[in-house]
């Protein structure tokens, strides 16, 4: 179906509000439902949805398998990063009052944000990969 | 040099030689020459401990703690020693017999043979010195793992079904009996030493004992107690040293000996005599003299005749070691040492026999008698001393196990003796009568077949001149039996 | 840093997994594994030190105290399996090295590590955590990655054992999901302490028990208890060697501790083993695994094969120690937990080193090896040894505690039957050592087989040696593990 | 009420059955494993309802309500969504290998080929 | 509803309508879970049991093929285990607190109470989901982020590079049983 205009164009116009979406999901989990899994899932199945329209050779050009494992990596890196950076600051590991020196509170925000962003980074990358995989099986079996 | 480190060094210097042993391995007189030496040091230091213990020192040595319940310790004690200077002394005879046979036979990885041989004899060692049940029984395991090897020699198919047989009859015994009866042991005494009037006197119920001495002379499968035997005409495949000095003295020896320390040391004779399963199974273990010397008549294969025979001659001593009093208990010990040399001159003539002539069945050494007289009047010496006849040791040591049995009350027993006596008189004499006195068969006329090596001659004179010697003086064996009560 | 020693003992190896993937490189990726492995051994050490003085160390992470937050919990048994674990963990990777080099492509090889460090650092956090659901996450942690690895082995076969094991894997972590949500509903806690002093207070009511029962279950499936234990035999069997060799003394281990701690600090001794009567149902279980499992592994021709069944005839053996339920019982369970996972990875290990030269461990193939590698068998034969349990090696001490428990129970049945079990092991490592060493080479290339490359050899021997050392000295362990059985038979009453 | 509520759980537990027997009983491998999502489903639910507080709303903190819901199983079921789905691509995955090697996923045509 | 779905997927031959239903059986679940409150389970299991797994499912019949053999409609003995596994958790479930009352010991203990009164001012956070998954029992989130990546690592090891040929037995002699 990459030869379709209507879906190409619909997807050119689609994906960024998937985007957007998928943002808005994950910074608005602090006040209402979501948070970094769903927005990465969201995140995905737009990426998801843009290579089944260009074909997977683009979607590859575009985001390498490499690149999308490097996120799954880095994802569980930052959260742990985190924990290992409170820890430095002298408190539990994960404790994020001590991210921030003066205000507890601010440093759980900043904590759980970058948490999230964490989560985000590896389910987006996670979910991209297992497309690839099982997407790439295909044409390695045919 | 002080007294427990010789008591370390006689352990460790048997392991030392197979370490040596194994590095010369390619220089074939070196490493014969090694193995000698190495027999002799040991047979001088274990000598070194006669004078401490004529002291009455005898000290104990924890090698180390396994856990905090289980320990690895040595101690001198005057049965342990009688045996522990036997066995070396053998062990010097048979090296020097064994290079004449290995040599004369021509057999193969004679370095891997020399070097569990030197091993063997370091459980050995092991067993006749340690402290508690549980060193020995692992000293005892250690000696079957190391001498399957031996058994299985030649590698054939017969040896290795051989070697099964020895394995399984002496690991299924040992772990499943003997193990478990000492496990029991612990679990009753709270302590494995050997104490010179026992640990389990009044520990539990007579019926319980009763189950565990059943244990324990079953356990001991190299006592040969039957129906667990079998093993021992099995390991006749290997080659003869190895039945002489292992399937004579060392191996077979360690089993009755243990019975006899577990009877003394672990339940104490006053206790022993007292259980209620003691009497049926003295008449058990009879049974065994009986039958062995029965099936020694059968066999016409030399080396399995001479097999059956220790089998029943072991009997005596796990007889001894039932009867539980001090006459039985002398004359066991005592059988030890006279069987030993006895038996031993018997294997290293059969063995001769076979270099020689490569025969094998009793019933064509006809008049081999002429061609190798000393041979064959070495083998009339060893038997007079397993008959028990004077001028031969063995008589000294069946006259105490009589008076054993008549202190015990046992007439009955007694009479089983004698019987076995006659029939050993009949299937051992009727060797050097046929191979002396009957007519030489007519194939053997041209084969020029003339005496074994000279270093087998040797080793043969050394141990007929020791039976008839221990005959005429007896006193050092007595002195050393007695020695175990007066400690 | 030391009071932060037992997250740290989790965290890094499980954050050097990602690292691994970053790098993308065989070699780097393998530095990374032994380096991490190694320092969470010392760190574990440590900690076993810590505990031993301090007692029982607790760490609130995210530094909301327990049980609002989740609470890491290590008494003496948790730091012992730490020990284990980790020891085994820095033994296998030097090893891995070499033999994934072999056995598994090159361009997967820093993957390889990354799921190995990730099971590593899975087990490690079931032992340490103290909630309860926080051990059904790195449970998955750990399965998850088993899986992946077991799937690595060369025989298509792997395949569906891997497949096999997670279905049965997520069925039993399933289940202790249930048992956890129904705790959960009774006391509206997950914190095992906290559970620990609300369980007690509860009416007694029907769900409780229920609960024990998926929990219980659950586990088994993990640990592979009779009648339980399908997936157990291929798994081990065409998992590459260093896979086996790992998995095979840790993650059963691990299941095992599960158990000790559903049952003695969770639902407290007297409620398992009096009220539910757990020993009654895991006696018979263990005796017939026992039995019927060194019976099968006699009949085996592949020996990595035999050596799983004997494995499973081992967790019989554990299991039976903790279900006679007296301190020394439990102390001859958590002794051999300890033991066998030594004594298991040496063989495994050896194994690899036949299977690389070889590239097959079946009892034909093998024969006459002796002569060609002798080392490499050498360390099979010490792991032999132990595993029949011959004096001076690490099997007998724990056997000697077994039968001791057994026949203080006055089980003598019991202790009989482990005796001839042991030797239904003798059996079936003899038809080994026979092909090995008193049957003559029939390869056709006799002459390429050599002995093992160092890389293989040093880990197999210093387990093997372990054997030993635990054979001859196990104060150390015999003196750990009954502190650690007395503190878990305290626990209740 | 508390029939209701009874009712409720044995609807669940109805599910999590139906889900463990695809999961045992079919001999699809692919079945299977839709067998296992229909199993962790239910445990989900079963998990959710206990939180539940009727007349409480979902627990996002709000001026005007009082009553919420039990956060924390909402939580747990979190996680264990996540772990589910990485468990049954993990599955699914296997299975494409083993249809590769075998060229098949049935377990009885594949346990035939090894045997 | 659900259980008819359920029934459904267990009838079911063709395994892409298998699929489909499993995506409704999701989808279904999702909205229980909104009338119990748990809006981010919804959520969650919207996108991933009624969006992943669905998708997944799908790639793999499409690399597998989608008609299930026909086989005997009942086999007794899992039937049987699942019996009795039901019975034992209706067994346990007639003691289970009542449904839906604020009463019940996972409302009255500490940790909820805690979550609910101090996680405004504690984390700042409304959504106390999140902030119980993201502050509280973030370690627990890290877990789960740890599985997720776990799977990914699996995956590659598993699907990438080349396709292997179906090989027999590598290890060469009889090996099988």
């Amino acid at each position: 179906m990459e030869d379709n205009v209507i879906l190409r164009v619909a997807t050119k116009i689609l994906t960024p509000y998937i985007f957007l979406f998928a943002l808005y999901v994950q910074f608005h989990g602090d006040y209402g439902p979501g948070g970094g899994f769903q927005a990465g899932v969201i995140f995905a199945a737009g990426f998801v949805l843009y290579a089944l329209i260009y074909g997977l050779e683009t979607a590859r050009r575009v985001l390498p398998l490499k690149f999308a494992a490097l996120c799954g990596a880095l994802g569980v890196l930052i959260y742990g990063g985190v924990g290992i950076t409170t820890m430095m600051k002298g408190g539990e590991f994960l404790n994020y009052n001590y991210l921030d020196s003066h205000n507890a509170e601010h440093g759980q925000h900043l904590g759980i944000l970058l948490v999230e962003l964490g989560v985000l980074t590896t389910v987006f990358g996670v979910m991209v990969v297992i497309f690839y995989s099982f997407a790439g099986r295909r044409d390695i079996q045919s | 040099m002080t007294y427990p480190q010789i008591l370390c060094l006689i352990v460790a210097i048997p392991f030392m030689g197979a370490g040596l042993i194994l590095l010369a391995g390619k220089y074939h007189n070196l490493r014969d020459t090694l193995s000698l030496l190495v027999a002799m040091v040991l047979c001088g230091t274990v000598y070194q401990l006669i004078e401490p213990l004529r002291q009455g020192n005898s000290t104990q040595v924890t090698l180390l703690e396994v856990t905090p319940s289980l320990s690895l310790g040595l101690s001198v004690e005057p049965l342990g020693l009688l045996f522990a200077l036997v066995a070396s002394f053998l062990w010097i005879v048979t090296g020097l017999y064994a290079i004449g046979y290995m040599r004369g036979h021509h057999e193969k990885n004679q370095t891997r043979f020399f070097a569990c041989f030197a091993i063997a004899i370091g459980g050995a060692m092991g067993v006749s010195f340690s402290s508690n049940l549980f060193t020995l029984f692992a000293f005892y395991e250690l000696l079957t793992l190391c001498t399957f090897p031996l058994v299985t020699h030649h590698g054939t198919d017969e040896a290795k079904k051989a070697g099964r047989i020895y394995l399984g009859i002496l690991l299924a015994t040992s772990v499943g009996l003997q193990l478990f009866a000492i496990i029991w042991t612990w679990n009753l005494a709270g302590t494995l030493d050997f104490r010179p009037d026992g640990i389990l006197a009044g520990t539990a119920s007579d019926r319980v004992l009763s189950i565990l001495i059943v244990l324990f002379v079953f356990g001991v499968g190299k006592a040969a107690v039957m129906p667990f035997h079998r093993w021992l005409p099995a390991a006749m495949v290997a080659p003869t040293p190895v039945s002489a000095l292992l399937h004579a003295v060392a191996v077979v020896k360690v089993g009755v000996f243990t019975i006899l320390k577990v009877a003394i040391y672990i339940f104490g004779l006053d206790t022993l005599a007292q259980l209620g399963s003691t009497p049926w199974l003295r008449w058990v273990v009879a049974a065994t003299i009986i039958l062995g010397s029965l099936v020694a008549f059968t066999k016409d294969n030399l080396k399995a005749r001479l097999a059956y025979s220790t089998i029943s001659q072991l009997s005596y001593i796990v007889l001894a070691a039932l009867l539980a009093n001090e006459f039985a208990i002398i004359g066991g010990g005592m059988h030890i040492a006279m069987h030993a040399f006895g038996k031993i001159t018997l294997f290293f003539a059969a063995g001769s026999v076979l270099v020689a002539s490569h025969k094998t069945n009793i019933s064509d050494m006809k008049g081999l008698g002429r061609r190798m007289p000393l041979t064959f009047a070495a083998f009339f010496v060893g038997s007079l001393s397993i008959i028990g006849v004077p001028p031969a040791g063995g008589a000294w040591s069946k006259w105490f196990l009589g008076l054993g049995t008549l202190e015990a009350g046992e007439q009955g027993l007694l009479a089983v003796l004698m019987v076995s006596s006659l029939l050993s008189l009949v299937y051992l004499l009727e060797v050097p009568i046929r191979a002396f006195f009957s007519p030489p068969e007519s194939d053997q006329e041209g084969t020029g077949i003339q005496e074994a090596p000279w270093p087998c001659l040797l080793a043969m004179g050394i141990s007929s001149g020791m039976t008839v010697g221990l005959f005429l003086f007896p006193d050092f064996l007595y002195e050393m039996m007695t020695m175990v009560f007066s400690t | 840093m030391m009071n932060h020693l037992p997250v740290l003992q989790v965290i890094i190896p499980l954050l050097a997994a990602p690292l691994c993937v970053i790098v993308r490189n065989g070699q780097i990726a393998g530095v990374i594994a032994v380096a991490s492995s190694w320092v969470s051994l010392w760190m574990a050490w440590k900690i076993f030190q810590l505990v031993q003085v301090a007692g029982t160390i607790s760490y609130n992470l995210g530094g909301w105290m327990a049980p609002i937050g989740i609470e890491y919990r290590i008494d003496t048994l948790a730091a012992f399996v730490l020990i284990l674990v980790t020891l085994v963990g820095a033994v296998v990777t030097p090893y891995a090295i070499t033999s994934v080099k072999k056995e598994i492509d090159e361009s997967k090889e820093a993957l390889f590590y990354a799921a190995f460090l990730l099971c590593l650092s899975g087990l490690l956090g079931i032992v340490v955590t103290g909630d309860i659901f926080n051990v059904f996450v790195f449970l998955e942690i750990s399965s998850l990655s088993a899986y992946a690895l077991i799937a690595l082995g060369k025989d298509r076969r792997a395949l569906i054992a891997a497949y096999q094991y997670l279905i049965m894997g997520s069925v039993g972590a399933t289940f202790i999901v249930i048992g956890i949500g129904m705790l959960y509903v009774m006391t509206g806690s997950l914190n095992m302490a906290d559970l620990a002093i609300l369980l007690p207070q509860l009416p007694s009511n029907r769900i409780i028990p229920v609960a024990f029962a998926f929990l219980t279950i659950g586990v088994c499936l993990k640990l592979a208890l009779f009648p339980l234990h399908v997936w157990l035999p291929n798994a081990y069997a065409y998992a590459p060697s260093a896979v086996t060799a790992f998995i095979a003394s840790t993650a059963t281990k691990v299941a095992i501790y599960m158990l000790l701690r559903i049952c003695f600090t969770i639902f407290g001794p007297d409620f398992s083993f009096v009220k539910m009567q757990l020993g009654a149902i895991l006696l018979p279980l263990s005796v017939i695994a026992i039995f019927s499992m060194s019976l099968v592994a006699i009949f085996q021709t592949n020996v990595k094969r035999m050596l799983a069944y004997s494995s499973l005839a081992q967790i019989g053996y554990i299991v039976l120690g903790i279900s006679l339920f007296t301190n020394t019982g439990l102390t001859a369970g958590i002794l051999h937990l300890f033991n066998h996972a030594v004594i298991k990875g040496s063989l495994f290990m050896a194994l690899g080193c036949v299977m690389y030269r070889l590239n097959s461990v079946d009892l034909e193939s093998m024969r006459g090896l002796g002569r060609k590698m002798p080392l490499t068998m050498g360390a099979f034969l010490v792991g032999g040894f132990s595993l029949i349990g011959v004096p001076f090696t690490a099997g007998f001490i724990s056997k000697w505690y077994l039968i001791q428990g057994a026949l203080e129970k006055g089980l003598w049945p019991v202790a009989l039957l482990v005796l001839m079990t042991s030797l239904m092991a003798v059996v079936y490592i003899w038809r080994v050592v026979e092909s090995v060493y008193f049957s003559e080479f029939n390869g056709s290339d006799a002459d390429e087989i050599t002995e093992a490359p160092l890389g293989l050899l040093l880990p197999t021997w210093v387990l093997a040696i372990l054997c030993l050392y635990f054979g001859v000295n196990g104060t150390f362990t015999a003196l750990a593990a009954s502190s650690a059985a007395a503190n878990l038979m305290g626990a209740g009453s | 009420m508390n029939a209701m509520g009874l009712l409720n759980y044995w609807f669940v537990i109805v599910l999590m059955m139906i889900g463990f027997y695809v999961l045992i009983a079919q001999g699809n491998l692919v079945k299977k494993i839709v067998g296992l999502n229909i199993f962790q489903t239910s445990v989900f639910v079963f998990y959710i309802s206990m939180g539940k507080i009727t007349g409480a709303t979902a627990p996002i903190l709000d001026s005007d309500w009082s009553v919420y819901s039990n956060p924390l199983p909402h939580v747990l079921i979190l996680t264990a969504i996540v772990v589910g789905v990485a468990t049954s691509a993990l599955g699914l995955s296997l299975t494409v290998r083993i249809h590769e090697a075998y060229g098949s996923v049935e377990e009885d045509e594949i346990n035939e080929m090894d045997e | 509803m659900l259980v008819i779905t359920a029934l459904i997927v267990v009838r079911l031959e063709n395994l892409f309508t298998v699929a489909m239903v499993t995506g409704i059986y999701s989808l279904l679940s999702a909205v229980f879970f909104t009338l119990m409150d748990a809006v981010d389970v919804a959520f969650t299991e919207a996108a991933v049991g009624a969006g992943v797994s669905t998708v997944l499912m799908l790639g793999t019949l499409s690399l597998v093929g989608h008609q299930q053999k026909k086989r005997k409609t009942v086999q007794w003995f899992p039937l049987t285990i699942v019996t009795i596994t039901g019975l034992l958790l209706m067994y346990g479930t007639l003691d289970i607190p009542p449904f839906g009352e604020g009463g019940n010991p996972i409302h009255g203990h500490v940790t909820t109470v805690h979550y609910l009164e101090e996680s405004s001012h504690e984390t700042g956070m409304p959504n106390v989901v999140t902030s119980v998954l993201a502050s509280y029992r973030g370690y627990d989130t890290m877990g789960e982020t740890t599985v997720v990546f776990t799977a990914m690592v699996g995956i590659l090891l598993l699907m990438s590079g080349k396709k292997r040929k179906p090989s027999g037995d590598v290890e060469g002699g009889p090996s099988g049983r």
